[in-house]
This record gives C-alpha cells, structure tokens and sequence, in this order.
C-alpha cells in the first residue's frame, strides 16, 4: 500500500480546507461562549481546526448524538402506530476537520461496543461515511496522559488524514488509510506538493518526540489494569470521590462514554422516543423501581466508573475505555482527574 | 488574602477537640496553582487545607452529599457561601449544631486566569453572614440596603432589541449540553428528585434539544429565583461556558428593584422573595 | 442502533388481576406472523414499553409450549409500572421489543429432580419454566414448588396453583409470612419452611430460584447448609435496564452485562462476580 | 435555529408574512375558580361576546399557577397565555394573589429577557361580578397576540397542533 505524504505551507492548508469544505459536509470545530465544538460549517473563517485541546468537546456526538430520536409514535384509543424517524442527517458523506487523536482514537473504542452482538447500523453508517482529519498536537496539555495508554498515537490509524506541522512552516498532509487516501486525490490541489516518506518522516518523527516529550502526565497503564482488578473493595474509592459533586458531567463530556438512557416525550397523543446521554455518576442511574438501588453512594458510583473504564471494558473488549484526553478533568468543577484516582486506588491497593 | 495559616489552626483545633468529623476546606490541587475542594477526616492532613483567592468553589454544596451526611462538619465560607449556608439552615436542610463554621471577610476571588471574578467585582456581602469564628477584617458594608449595582451584562441586554436577545439565548439553549452539572452543582438544588434532572422531569425527560435546554433551564432558574446568592458554582461546573449568570441575576434584578427586598440568604429565617409579599408590590402589568 | 429499538406493537388481549398490586397482562401481537418469530424459552425478558410513559424489563412470565400468546406479569413499584396498571386495559396496545437475555438451562435440567423456590412476584419467570416442564413432563424426575408470599392475597397465579396443586405428579408447597385465619397451610419464610418442611433430596437435584433479593440470599445460605453445590443453584437476576442489548452500560456487574450474560445464572457464576448486587 | 430566530423576526415585525390566511391564535387562560371563572361564566351568561381564541383552564387560585405552566403551554400550543385571579384584597384564600403578583412580574420579565415579546404573557384580575371586563380583556390579549403572529420560539419538537 502506497501512503501518500504531502508537503504544503499555512496558505496551501487553508486552499486544504477550503476543497475539503467544497467537496462535501464538513464539520470543524466552531467556538461559542469561549468552548469549541463541532459544527457544520461552510467557511474556513468560521472554524478553528487548531481549536485548544482543553476547550473542544469531543466529536462523539456526531456519531452518537447526544439525542438521537428513536422513533415517532401516535398512541390513540383508536390504535398505535410506530414509524421510523426522518433520514439521519449524520449519515451523509461528510469529513470532520480538527480532530485530535485522542478523539479520533476513542471511535476505534467505541466500535468494539457497538459492533457486539447486536450491531449499530447507524453508528456504523455514520463512521463509513466520514473522513478524520486529524491535526497532530505540537505538545500536551495539563491533562493530557495519551501515551500513557494501550495505543500507539505516533501511528494512529483511527484517522484518516493526518496533518503535522514540521519544522520551518512546513506542513504535511499524510494519508493513513484508503479511504483518505482516495479522499485526497479528490481534494489536494496545486499548492500541496507530494514528498517521498523519506523526506516527511524524519520531520515526521521529531515533531512526535517533541510532541511526546511535553507530558506531564504518565503511567504504565498494564500495571494500572493488573492492580485494578485486584481491589474492588479498597476503601480508598472513598477518599478519592469525596470531592466529587456528583455532576454527570465528565460522562457527557468524555469521548468513550457510551451510556444512554430510554425516554419518551409525548404530548396528547403524538411522541418521540429519544435515546440521550446518561451518566454512571447519577443517584438513580441503577435505581430500580421497587426501590433497590445496587449503587446508592457516591463512592460505589465512582468505582464503577474508574473500574469499568480500566478493568471492565479491558476484559470484555480487550481496550482501555479511556484515551487520556483530560476531557473530564477540564470540565470537572473540582478537577477530578481519572489519572490521578486510579493511580492512587492502584497504589493504596498495592500498600495493604 | 491568605489566611491558610489560620484555617489550618483552627481545623487542627477542632480535630483535637473532637467537635467535628470531618472538615470541608481547600487545597491547591496539584498541577498548577488553582484550588479544588477537599474533605478532610483525618486530622494529619489539615496541612493541605488553604485559602488565598484562588479559593473559589462554594463548600455548602457539600453538605447536601452523602460524605457529610449526619455528620459534624467544619467548613469555610465567604460571604456569597453563606448565605446560601444562611438559606439551607432557613429551609432546614442542615443543623446548625452540627456545623462549625469558619466565616471569611472576603475581598473577592479570582477565576483561572486571574481576573477578579464578575460576582465579587460586584458583590454587596463580602462578609459572612453565618460564622462560629470571623477571619479578616469586616467591611462594614451595609448588608441590608446597600445600593444595588445592576450587572453590567444584564444591563447590556436589556438595551438590546427583543429579536437580538432572543437569537443571543437561542445561541445559549442550543449550546447546552443536558448534563445538568448546573443543578448539582448548585448548593441549593438538594431536592432529591428534581424537576430537570434526567429520570424524574415530567414534561422533557432530559433530551437533548433546544426546547428542552430552554425548559429545563428556565424552570431551574425560576426555582432559584429569590434563593440564588449568585456564587456561580453553576457556571463553573458548566462543560459549556453558557453564562447562566444572566438567568439568575434578572430575576434578582427584578426582586430588588421591584420589591425592596434585600439580597437572598443575608437575613436567617428568611426564605426569600417569594415567600413573602407588600400590598405596595407593582401591579402596573396586571390589566 | 435505532432500528433495534423500534418496538413492535401488541395488543392486550386479557389482563388478570393478581394481587393488589399485580396484574397479568396476556399479550398478542397485532400482527399474528410475528408471533411465530417471536421464539423464547423460558427466562428471557422483553422491554416493555407503554407509549409515551417509558420502557420496563419484564420477564416473561408464560412458556413457549402454550402457542398464540405470552404473558408479562407486572407488579405496581415506579412510575412506569403505575401507568401501566391505571391506564392498561384489555385492548389496548403496547410496545414489545425482545426477547432478550438467556435463558434456564434447560439440557441440564433433563433427567433430574427439579425444586423451584418462589417468592412474591418472583414466581413469574420460574412460571414459565414450570410450564415448560410440566408441558414436558417425562424429560424430569421429581416435581416440587415451594412459594411463599407475604399474605395469601398477595399470591400470584391463584388458579394456577391450584392446577399445579391438582396435578399428582407436582408437589406443591405454599407458605405465607404471618398467620391467618383461614389460612390452613404452612407458616414462615422461605427459607425455614425449606429446611423444615420440604427437605428436599440433595442427589441429581437442582434448585431454580427468584424471589425478592433478600430472599434469594437467605435462600442460597439454606441451600448451602442443606448441601446443595454451587452449580445446582439457578437464579436470575433483576438489574436495571434500558436497552437489553448490551448497550446502555446499566446493568452490568463487573464485566458481567446481565442482559446479555444473564439474567439466568448459576450460583457459581454469582460468586465469580464482584459482590456488588 | 437560525429560521426560528428568523420567524420570531419576521413574525413581530410583518405578523401577515409568517402567519397561515385566516390563521387563528390559541390563548391559555388559567383562571382562578373564585373570582375569574365566575367572571367568564358571567360574561357568558350576560350574553357579551368575546373571541373564541382563548382555552380556559381553571385553578383553584392564581397562586396555584407554577410559572411552569406558563414555559410548558407556550411551548406546545399556545401562542400565548393570559393568567386571572382576585382584585388585591379579594382573594378566597386571603393572600394567595399577593404571592402570585411577585411570581409572575419575575416570570414575565424572565421571559421577555430571553426574547418572548412582553404581550404574550399577561396578566389580570377579574372578579365574579366583571362579566364585562373579562370580556374586554380577552378581547385584548387577543388582538396583541394576532398583532405578533404566532409562536415559533423554543416549540417543542415534533409536537403538532
């Protein structure tokens, strides 16, 4: 397989972008009240497809919305009827500019789940219609612990073009899958010139290793999921979830967390049923309806959600549920990181 | 404003005095020089705990949540913490017994970047209200009828014409995201089954669409009216940035101005705007 | 996914009233060819939904073997299940997606003493696999029902029972919590009636369970003094659900998801879990 | 987003371009039982006509009324809402309209913040013996309500009239 590499400067990335927007729905990263998040877009002047890490929002609404409609109903004494919901407007042909690896990574995740068993067709139509353009970070923020984890973010192939600014304002364009690489052909005009790998992948490389080099956060996630896996009852999930308000909203920010909940709105006799986001955090997220509630304190809550993210998913689907992108600890009002409490459950574990 | 020397005194006090059981302060959280909450049972961590101006996270919050439940707790507060402390105590969702309570004279905090925040720059009750023991100097402000200074974006948008605020909040709708960090973040949101939160609303079950953010939102907001003591723990919490401040300050905008009520939570045993009335209340909008 | 969670539209063709508080619903789908897709052995569930009040897991409650129809028993605890018993008549139509989950073990049960040990509503997905049996009859050895309820009122299946009582190939052994007057049968708790009164044989034996949680653990203590092993004990488990596919991240214990593991298991996969149920 | 904006527009400034031909407006009326149903019950009774547009809902007091009710039925049907209750002074329940006067001043100026026109949401006081008045009342909200058009703002999704 032959992956073409392209070398460009800031004016012929923005010509880039500009034939992307042309050639199909583009979605990018658009800032509203000083957050970015993933809009459709048109321009090149309205989005940000460097956009901060630590303000972006995932892009795992836009391929599982964060409300998608499941069905319309009519229920009358006359009779019920059902009927599918209008065309999903996310399954066009579309690609997806500014991505981070991290997100890019977390579909690869999220596929395993949603190819279980049962599978997904909307997810799936959603990934199959959709190129990932993902610009490389220069360095890590606070929060970020990416290459702590169980994948290789140098040779990501979660994304299918990858873009990486190298030394002396040069810019490359790379392909990393077929279908970005017939994407390209399509898209890159004369102001991108093709390089020889030889060429790109020395630059390549040292804008990695700087890359690389700038993480304050690191861990070795095996030792994480060994030691994990041993201490469902240590107490310690009680002191690194007492500061912890119970908010939800690490779960609706992260990029793998795939929870949904069931909900019918209706008015007279006419309804939708929604599928919404729903978070492991929330009091009565297992609350049954005689009243018994498996996890009724805040500390069992946190515990399922730090184990089902390193230990759970680990044994079921064979991948961390977690790409190390700091989402949750950004949006956290108190700054829980997940990095911080399974090392520190891991280590008082391993003390006793 | 430092006055981590003093909190940790006291703490180690109480600690050893055995009054409280656990102790609700700050600390600074580890990467960089910002504060996060901590909840500190063990009398050899009171090392950790400060306060400079960095401390922004109102505690109360963490008396409605099950690591203080029935339990005695000391706590730090400033003044716009409490009285939202002054309010849970009016509605009796705490006991003031089980409360040791470690008043700051507040001069303002500041948020990450290091700007004074908006609420302080405004504030007319930087002194706590509630207090087992005072710290810092009291400004002397007067409390009760004080002048009201009218938030500068709320008044902004007033000028604004009907269409251009109404796009400017179909922007603030659209952009939420459901996850209702707001409402539990919010110190007096304790109810236990609340009518926006996911499970339990009525009429949106926690879709996420614009009308539902709409719903969910301004019913939230119009709960707190006349409670809220506008110390933006919601628009911290918030993943969004949405100003939620707006909602709040309007409608304690329209209670001051309108009813010659003082701020929520100043006075003990009262439980705001709403659970009294004036014959001299405006009636000009009622045909 | 969203296909999936299209439910399909049934129509109630008989609702009886239980208990006070439970109610039967008998229920045919509208379009009758599904009904012969639809195939089930007794223990799964289906997702429940009332139009415009929400989705519920129920077991079904009725087997295979009796054709045209199945049965959900519903008992009145939350939101959902009150609309359901307020608004739900004879005629009416519901949503049902399913079925979902695994089911008894039914190549292991052949050729062996059965005991099935009830309590309170708890006897609905242990009704289904008693149909199964009783409508396979010689494939199993010795037949014995224990059920308790709180008060005789709260008996479900009155008139099945009494069939059950009727057939002389089944004992059947009921008991209620507190005396009364009219009451002419046993006594007691579960679980003491079982040491007391049943003694069951222990050899080529095994014990299908459900009941209310803290019956099902004082059960399996008894069973365990009695001694029974690990993977003679059968029981299934009630978890809250949303989607039954294994999806929605709910109901999962451990790495266990009980809607697709479960709900059936064996005591001995209880055990492997982390005691979080 | 950006045509419900738009239409909220359109419909203040040019309600004849937004709205259907002979399109009527729906007005939630929530009366108390004491002092306004009977007042429309006397109008009627009186013979005096008033529009047809408004769909009256009856509380107990003016009290009762949860600004809830007011975000959920505009939100649905209703293009706007009129709330009645006692004269000051006059109601059943001693002193249940001074606590809604408080509630719906901030309700109605909440809501004009976030960009309902101040018309939509009125508010009266009619006695038992103002036949009259609820009539022109009525009578009034609707012609405010036909002057903006209808409704679209923040309606609940897929809901049909």
């Amino acid at each position: 397989m032959s992956v073409e590499t392209f070398v460009t400067d800031k004016a012929g990335l923005q010509k880039f972008y500009e034939a992307v927007m042309a050639s199909r729905e583009t979605y990018a990263p658009v800032e509203k009240f000083g957050k970015f998040d993933f809009k459709r877009v048109a321009r090149v002047t309205e989005c940000d497809p460097e956009s901060p890490i630590a303000k972006t929002q995932s892009i795992k609404p836009l391929f599982f919305p964060r409300s998608a409609k499941v069905m319309k109903f009519v229920a009358t004494s006359a009779g019920t009827d059902v009927s599918e919901t209008d065309e999903d407007p996310l399954a066009v042909k579309r690609a997806i500019l500014g991505v981070k690896h991290c997100d890019a990574r977390s579909l690869q995740v999220l596929d395993k789940v949603y190819n279980w068993d049962y599978i997904d067709t909307d997810y799936q139509k959603r990934r199959e219609n959709t190129v990932i353009i993902s610009t490389r970070c220069d360095r890590a923020d606070t929060h970020c612990f990416c290459t702590s984890l169980d994948y290789d973010v140098e040779n990501l192939d979660a994304l299918d073009v990858l873009i990486v600014n190298g030394s002396d304002g040069k810019i490359y364009i790379k392909a990393r899958t077929p279908k970005g690489e017939s994407f390209l052909k399509e898209t890159v005009t004369g102001q991108a010139s093709p390089v020889t790998d030889e060429i790109a992948s020395p630059d390549l490389k040292k804008q990695y290793d700087a890359f690389a080099g700038s993480f304050r956060l690191k861990m070795d996630y095996k030792e994480v999921n060994a030691k994990l896996s041993k201490i469902f009852d240590t107490p310690e999930f009680e002191n690194v979830s007492g500061n912890c308000v119970s908010c939800n909203t690490c779960a609706f920010v992260c990029p793998t967390c795939h929870c949904f909940k069931i909900s019918d709105e209706k008015v007279k006799d006419t309804g939708v049923r929604y599928k919404s986001y729903d978070s492991c955090n929330n009091g009565y997220f297992t609350l049954m309806a005689g009243g018994h509630n498996p996890r009724p304190v805040k500390y069992r809550r946190w515990r399922q959600r730090a184990m089902h993210k390193f230990v759970y998913y680990k044994e079921r689907f064979g991948e961390n549920l977690c790409v190390g992108c700091g989402k949750c600890t950004i949006a956290c009002p108190v700054n829980i990181s997940i990095f911080e409490v399974v090392n520190q459950v891991s280590a008082a574990g391993v003390q006793e | 404003m430092n006055y981590t020397k003093e909190i940790q005194d006291i703490a180690a006090k109480l600690f050893a005095e055995g009054k409280i059981d656990v102790f609700v302060g700050y600390r600074v959280n580890g990467f960089d020089d910002n504060q996060v909450p901590v909840l500190i049972t063990d009398p050899q961590d009171v090392s950790k705990l400060v306060f400079t101006d960095k401390s922004v996270f109102n505690l109360v919050n963490y008396l409605k949540n099950d690591h203080t439940r029935r339990k005695r707790v000391g706590l730090v507060v400033k003044g716009c913490d409490s009285r939202s402390l002054n309010l849970m105590l009016t509605e009796s969702q705490v006991k003031r017994e089980n409360l040791y309570v470690v008043g700051i004279c507040c001069e303002g905090v500041v948020d990450e970047a290091g700007q004074k925040m908006q609420n302080c720059t405004d504030c007319m009750v930087p002194d706590a209200v509630v207090s087992d023991e005072l710290l810092g100097t009291p400004s002397g402000s007067d409390t009760l009828s004080g002048s009201y200074k009218m938030n500068a974006d709320i008044a902004m948008l007033a000028e604004k014409p009907l269409t251009e605020r109404a796009a400017y909040f179909e922007e603030v709708f659209e952009n939420c995201i459901r996850c209702n960090a707001c409402r539990h973040s919010c110190p007096l949101c304790y109810c236990a089954k609340c009518c926006i939160d996911q499970e339990t609303a009525t009429l949106y079950n926690g879709a996420n669409t614009t009308s539902g953010a709409f719903h969910a939102l301004m019913t939230w907001s119009l709960h707190l009216a006349g409670r809220c003591v506008d110390c933006r723990n919601c628009e911290k919490a918030c993943p969004s940035h949405l100003p939620l401040h707006l909602l709040h300050k309007q409608n304690e905008s329209v209670i001051y101005e309108n009813f010659q009520e003082h701020l929520a939570g100043v006075v003990t045993g009262d439980r705001g705007a709403f659970y009294k009335y004036s014959l001299k209340d405006p009636d000009d909008f009622i045909m | 996914m969203e296909q999936l969670l299209v439910p399909m539209i049934c129509k109630v063709d008989k609702v009886i009233q239980e208990t006070p508080d439970v109610k039967t619903y008998r229920l045919k789908f509208r379009d009758e060819g599904m009904m012969e897709k639809f195939t089930y052995l007794p223990g799964q569930f289906v997702e429940f939904s009332l139009l415009g009040s929400g989705e519920c897991t129920f077991c079904i409650a009725s087997s295979a073997t009796r054709t045209g129809y199945f049965d959900c028993s519903i008992k009145k605890a939350g939101v959902v299940t009150a609309d359901i018993h307020n608004s739900l008549e004879e005629g009416d139509e519901v949503g049902i997606r399913g079925p979902f989950g695994n089911w008894f073990p039914l190549e292991d049960l052949k050729g062996k003493n059965l005991l099935f040990v009830g309590g309170g509503i708890g006897l609905a997905p242990l009704r289904s696999l008693i149909q199964y049996c009783i409508d396979n009859r010689n494939d199993y050895k010795d037949f014995t029902i224990l059920y308790g309820a709180r008060t005789s009122a709260d008996m479900c299946y009155k008139e099945e029972i009494k069939e059950w009582q009727d057939n002389k190939t089944v004992n059947v052994v009921l008991t209620i919590d507190k005396p009364e007057e009219t009451w002419t049968s046993n006594v007691g708790v579960v679980p003491k009636i079982l040491e007391e009164v049943v003694n069951p044989v222990i050899e080529n034996t095994k014990v299908i369970t459900c009941g209310p949680p803290i019956m099902i653990k004082y059960t399996i203590l008894s069973l365990k003094k009695l001694g029974f092993a690990d993977p003679d004990i059968i029981t299934t488990l009630e978890m809250k659900m949303q989607c039954g596919l294994g999806k929605c991240g709910r109901c999962n214990i451990g790495s266990t998801y009980v809607c697709k593991d479960g709900p059936v298991f064996t005591n001995e996969q209880l055990k492997s879990l982390p005691d979080e149920f | 987003m950006e045509a419900e904006v738009k239409d909220q527009l359109v419909s203040i400034e040019k309600p004849e371009l937004i709205a259907p031909p002979n399109w009527e407006p729906v007005i939630m009326g929530i009366l108390c039982n004491w002092c306004s149903y009977a007042g429309s019950d006397l109008t009627g009774t009186s013979r005096i006509q008033y529009p047809p547009n408004i769909r009256i809902i009856r509380v107990p007091c003016s009290s009762r009324v949860d600004p809830w009710f007011l975000i959920k039925s505009l939100q649905t049907t209703a293009d706007g809402v009129l709330v009645s209750g006692c004269h000051p002074g006059d109601c059943h329940y001693i002193s249940g309209n001074y606590f809604a006067r408080r509630r719906f001043l901030v309700t109605k100026k909440l809501l004009n913040f976030v960009g309902f026109h101040e018309n939509r949401i009125q508010f009266s006081w009619v006695s038992a013996a103002e036949g009259p008045k609820f009539a022109k009342v009525v009578n009034k909200v609707t012609e405010d309500i036909k002057k903006l058009g209808p409704l679209h703002l923040y309606k609940k999704e897929n809901f049909e009239k």
